[in-house]
């Protein structure tokens, strides 16, 4: 049998070509033999696979031309038609971890290969390939290689053979949300009992189902003086002219909206729809409305129960648009909204 | 209190004339039985099977898992309330049948789960696979109501493993375990330095095929209250609850509670297992905020360092456990519990219905929605015809070469709530 | 006024229940959906005000594997009741993680299902008292 | 984004159908919807009743922006 085929991306660092100076080194691609980590790789699959080709890119300018270097890594793994992508190990390298992450979430989503990676479970960059790729734990440093290697390299062949992944805590990755069953050696009385013991004596121990937990952040002061203030409408629902002018993709978007309503005091059938492909779209196409209530905020402008309504409104699919995209509009319709002076949000989901 | 838990190993069960134990083979005759089966005057007809670990034989509906056991000393008998008289269990003497099991079946309603295979795949879920299965095949007559069916199916199997274990009676134990909780005030005399546990058991009480019976009364109509731990080995705690079989507590696991034993193993040395509180799920709210709250009145008044709490079955009774998990934290208790998930085939959904910071211990038994593919098995005991209708399975489910995919939740025990079993998740 | 209601779409359950509890001090409402959009239907009403008062994932039979639920409601309270509306969001998202393909189901299946969704509701009024 | 557009300086109010997910996207203020297809709205409706409705939560919104919270608050009225 023919050795299951391997590509490997790092960083200039990792390559042997530099250290920060030279992080704004371009991508490139060598074909053949393995570089740097991509050495211990191929001593951990013995027969069983090869590296074809190492990707290599440097942190600065990944990071500088994320969506046109993103694309070039999957033209190039595409070319070398592997059976599954390693990526890193980063480490606590962030800007190198948010490179291994966006770009094994780009090549399993295009691509459909298997990837693997490997991070220090704070690098920023685990997030970015959330569902997509197995993030291997790593300790915070490089030091910690020879590990790394030793459950990324069985991992990769795991998948590249479509195997069955086993649990996070028996394949060594980071959890990510996907529970996965296994048969664990002591039954859950005894397993509990132990639990307990530890949590008695203070002493540390490890839940087995994490409560879900969530990055807050502070809640603004609330609008002083609502009659004389400046409301704006932003909605997750996909509301956006007649025949989507902007061509927003329904589900997983690439890009946000922002549309004038200036002068509209009622959103219609035939002037207003949805674009958002997650939820049956016949009652918002019907009365736009019902997602992005315009009419309303018309007549509480009239009325004079707050100042005005914002001119622009801004609208997003919330349906599979990933995390990362959703942050970035985020900030952005944060800005733009702040220097048009307005005062609060209303923001709709569906 | 104090019961010494006799052991007798069964290692083979076989049809004869006469119904004996004898040299660790239990001997039982089919007319024993449907008579004993027949004494329930809406079962019409009985037969009987016999399923060994490893053969290729696959048992459903299943609807109750007992292991027979017998009072040979002390007050009352065992399964009081319904075969004995409502004396208080758990001191005295009790002798059980292991390696066995009595098994019933029957459709009381027509979609109903409950599978246990004896060998293949679907073996590693269910840890009844490792038992000899006496079979009890129960057919209602006609006309028969739901409930009365329900009762006659239950009923039939508690007669039959009390006649069964009264087999052995006159027979020594090969093996004696002591179990004893003194009263609260010895008991902090004795262990003045260990911390008080306790062990909180949820459980199921909805109504048809969601009920458990504490001494014969309907569980929904407790008010949460305290048991000795010996108690339930005397069978003082059973089912009558098998929809979701995976996390429903067969009488079986009632008989055997792990979390009983493994806290007993601790007893004395690392912690001073002091109750067995129990309380119920209820399907009014307001039994809910009420129960929970007489739980964790319950957890403080026995002066409790720690709790282990046990949920049982599907969905409702999250919002139970996090409720007691709560409440019970609150009055500055620790707590473990012990629970299944429901994460979708895929793994990626919420787990739980119900959550809280408070639950930073928990034990998972898996998740139940885990597709698992059951290869056509020789034998079916019961009868295939349900399998497609039931949860996690479908029309499709039945593949040409007579495999079925299925969810593991229609299997026996596979996701224990009360950790009867390896399976878990991450 | 406290108005009782128990929304179902079990067509089998007013006649049942009117037979066992005849001073029963709650109204039923039938709605001809399915489990999932009796359960929207129990979301709207707990939007205008209403209170939940049996939890809408009562019964081990899984979402959807059922046809049939029913749910016990106070509409009295003006107002919203957080704990309701959490109940019921978390019993929809419940409900979409459990996978049915459609499916015929066999009068016999059907009229099991009733009874089951029925002394599921009859546990709640017995404890409850309100018969 | 919700989050996102909060931590640029705006107080945001999420009008959203399932809260539970609103408390995991970060938001702090929730005033709950009617339902996933027609957030703001009910198609069963009149006309004018269902205008009365989306109102109503179009005030709770407002009610909620005025109104200084310290953690997630999904607001009643």
């Amino acid at each position: 049998m023919s050795k299951l085929r391997v590509v490997h991306y790092i960083n200039q660092f990792f390559a042997q070509i530099g250290g920060e100076e030279k992080a704004d080194y371009p991508i490139e691609l060598r074909e053949g033999t393995p570089v740097g980590p991509g050495l211990a790789f191929t001593q951990a699959f013995g027969e069983d696979a090869e590296i074809v080709g190492t990707i290599i890119c440097g942190d600065s300018y990944f990071n500088e031309n994320i969506e046109e270097t993103t694309k070039k890594v999957v033209e190039m793994v595409k070319g070398l038609k592997p059976d599954v992508v390693i990526f890193g190990p980063a480490f606590n390298a962030g800007r190198y971890g948010f490179a291994c992450g966006t770009c094994a979430a780009a090549v399993h989503d295009e691509l459909e290969l298997p990837v693997v990676t490997g991070m220090y479970p704070e690098n920023p960059g685990v997030d970015t390939a959330k569902d997509k790729a197995y993030v291997v734990v790593t300790k915070n440093s490089a030091a910690d290689m020879r590990h790394a290697v030793k459950v990324m390299a069985p991992l990769a062949l795991k998948l590249a053979r479509h195997e069955h992944v086993g649990a996070s805590c028996e394949e060594g990755y980071i959890n990510q949300g996907i529970r996965v069953n296994f048969f664990e050696k002591k039954r859950g009385s005894e397993r509990a009992v132990e639990m307990l013991l530890k949590k008695i004596a203070g002493k540390p121990y490890e839940t087995e189902y994490p409560m879900p937990s969530f990055d807050r952040v502070e809640p603004m002061p609330a609008v002083k003086d609502l009659a004389h203030a400046k409301i704006a409408l932003v909605t997750s629902g996909g509301i956006c002219p007649k025949g989507n002018p902007d061509h927003i993709e329904s589900s997983n978007a690439t890009k946000f909206g922002e549309y004038s309503i200036e002068g509209v005091t009622d959103l219609t059938e035939e002037t207003f729809e949805t674009a958002h492909g997650g939820y049956d779209p016949s009652y918002a196409n019907e009365d736009p409305d019902r997602v992005l209530p315009v009419d309303i905020m018309r007549d509480l402008e009239k009325e004079g129960v707050i100042g005005k309504l914002h001119e622009l409104f801004y609208t997003t699919v919330g349906n599979g648009t990933a995390v990362a995209s959703a942050k970035k509009y985020g900030a952005e319709i944060g800005k733009r909204l702040l220097s048009a002076g307005v005062n609060a949000v209303i923001l709709t989901s569906t | 209190m104090k019961l010494e838990l006799g052991k007798l190993t069964i290692r083979d069960i076989r049809f004869s004339e006469e119904s004996k134990i004898s040299e660790g083979i239990l001997y039982v005759s089919k007319e024993d039985l449907r008579r004993v089966a027949l004494t329930e005057e809406k079962i019409k007809s009985a037969d009987f099977d016999i399923a060994r670990p490893g053969e290729s034989v696959r048992i459903t509906p299943v609807k109750d898992v007992v292991e027979p056991r017998v009072k040979t000393e002390g007050p009352g008998g065992i399964f009081p309330g319904f075969i004995a008289g409502v004396d208080t269990v758990g001191s005295g003497k009790t002798l059980a049948l292991k390696g066995m099991a009595v098994v019933t079946t029957g459709p009381i309603v027509n979609f109903q789960e409950g599978v246990i295979d004896m060998s293949g795949p679907g073996a590693d879920y269910t840890p009844f696979s490792k038992l000899l299965n006496l079979c009890v095949i129960c057919e209602p007559v006609d006309n028969c109501e739901k409930h009365q069916y329900e009762s006659a199916l239950r009923m039939a199997g508690l007669k039959i493993a009390s006649f069964v274990a009264g087999l052995g009676k006159d027979i020594a134990p090969e093996e004696t375990e002591t179990f004893e909780t003194p009263d609260l005030l010895t008991g902090m005399k004795a262990f003045p330095e260990l911390p008080r546990v306790a062990y909180v058991q949820m459980l199921q009480s909805q109504g048809l095929l969601h009920d458990t019976y504490v001494y014969g009364v309907d569980a929904k109509k407790i008010l949460p209250t305290v048991l000795y731990p010996t108690e339930s080995m005397d069978g003082a705690i059973l089912s009558g609850n098998c929809v979701s079989a995976c996390d429903k507590n067969p009488t079986y696991i009632h008989e055997n509670n792990p979390i009983v034993e493994d806290l007993f193993k601790q007893h004395g040395k690392t912690i001073n297992f002091v109750a067995h509180v129990i309380t119920n799920e209820n399907v009014f709210l307001a039994d809910k905020e009420r129960s929970s709250n007489q739980t964790a009145k319950l957890c403080k008044m026995l002066g409790l360092d720690a709790v282990i709490i046990s949920e049982e079955g599907f969905g409702n009774p999250d919002t139970d456990l996090i409720m007691n998990c709560k409440k019970i934290e609150a009055e500055g208790i620790k707590t473990v519990i012990v629970t299944d998930e429901y994460a979708g085939r895929d793994g990626k959904s919420q787990s739980l219905a119900d959550a809280d910071k408070a639950a930073d211990a928990l034990v998972t038994a898996g998740n139940a929605n885990q597709l698992v593919r059951l290869p056509k098995l020789d034998k079916v005991i019961g009868t295939m015809d349900y399998i497609s209708k039931i949860a996690g399975s479908s029309d499709k489910a039945l593949q040409s070469d007579g495999s079925i995919e299925v969810e593991i939740q229609v299997i026996t025990g596979a996701t224990s709530e009360v950790g009867f079993h390896t399976l878990s998740a991450r | 006024m406290k108005e009782l209601t128990i929304l179902t779409n079990n067509p089998s359950l007013k006649e049942s229940l009117t037979q066992k509890y005849p001073y029963l001090r709650c109204g039923i409402e039938y709605r001809d959906v399915n489990f999932l959009k009796l359960l929207e239907l129990v979301r709207d009403e707990v939007h205008k005000g209403a209170r939940i008062l049996t939890h809408p994932l009562d019964g081990s039979v899984k979402p959807m594997e059922t046809p049939y639920k029913s749910i016990l409601v106070e509409k009295s309270d003006p107002g919203l009741d957080l704990n309701s509306l959490d109940l019921i969001e978390n019993a929809i998202m419940s409900c979409r993680k459990f996978h049915f393909d459609e499916r015929e189901l066999q009068p016999r299946v059907i009229k099991d299902f009733q009874i089951i969704d029925r002394t599921l509701m009859e546990s709640a009024i017995d404890t409850s008292g309100l018969y | 984004m919700v989050k996102e557009i909060e931590r640029s300086g705006l107080p945001v109010v999420h009008v959203c159908t399932v809260t539970p997910i609103s408390m995991t996207v970060g938001a702090n203020r929730i005033v709950p919807a009617i339902a996933i297809p027609h957030p703001l709205g009910n198609p069963s409706l009149p006309k004018e009743e269902e205008k009365a409705l989306r109102r109503k939560i179009v005030e709770k919104a407002l009610k909620a922006l005025t109104t200084e919270v310290t953690g997630q608050t999904v607001f009643k009225d």
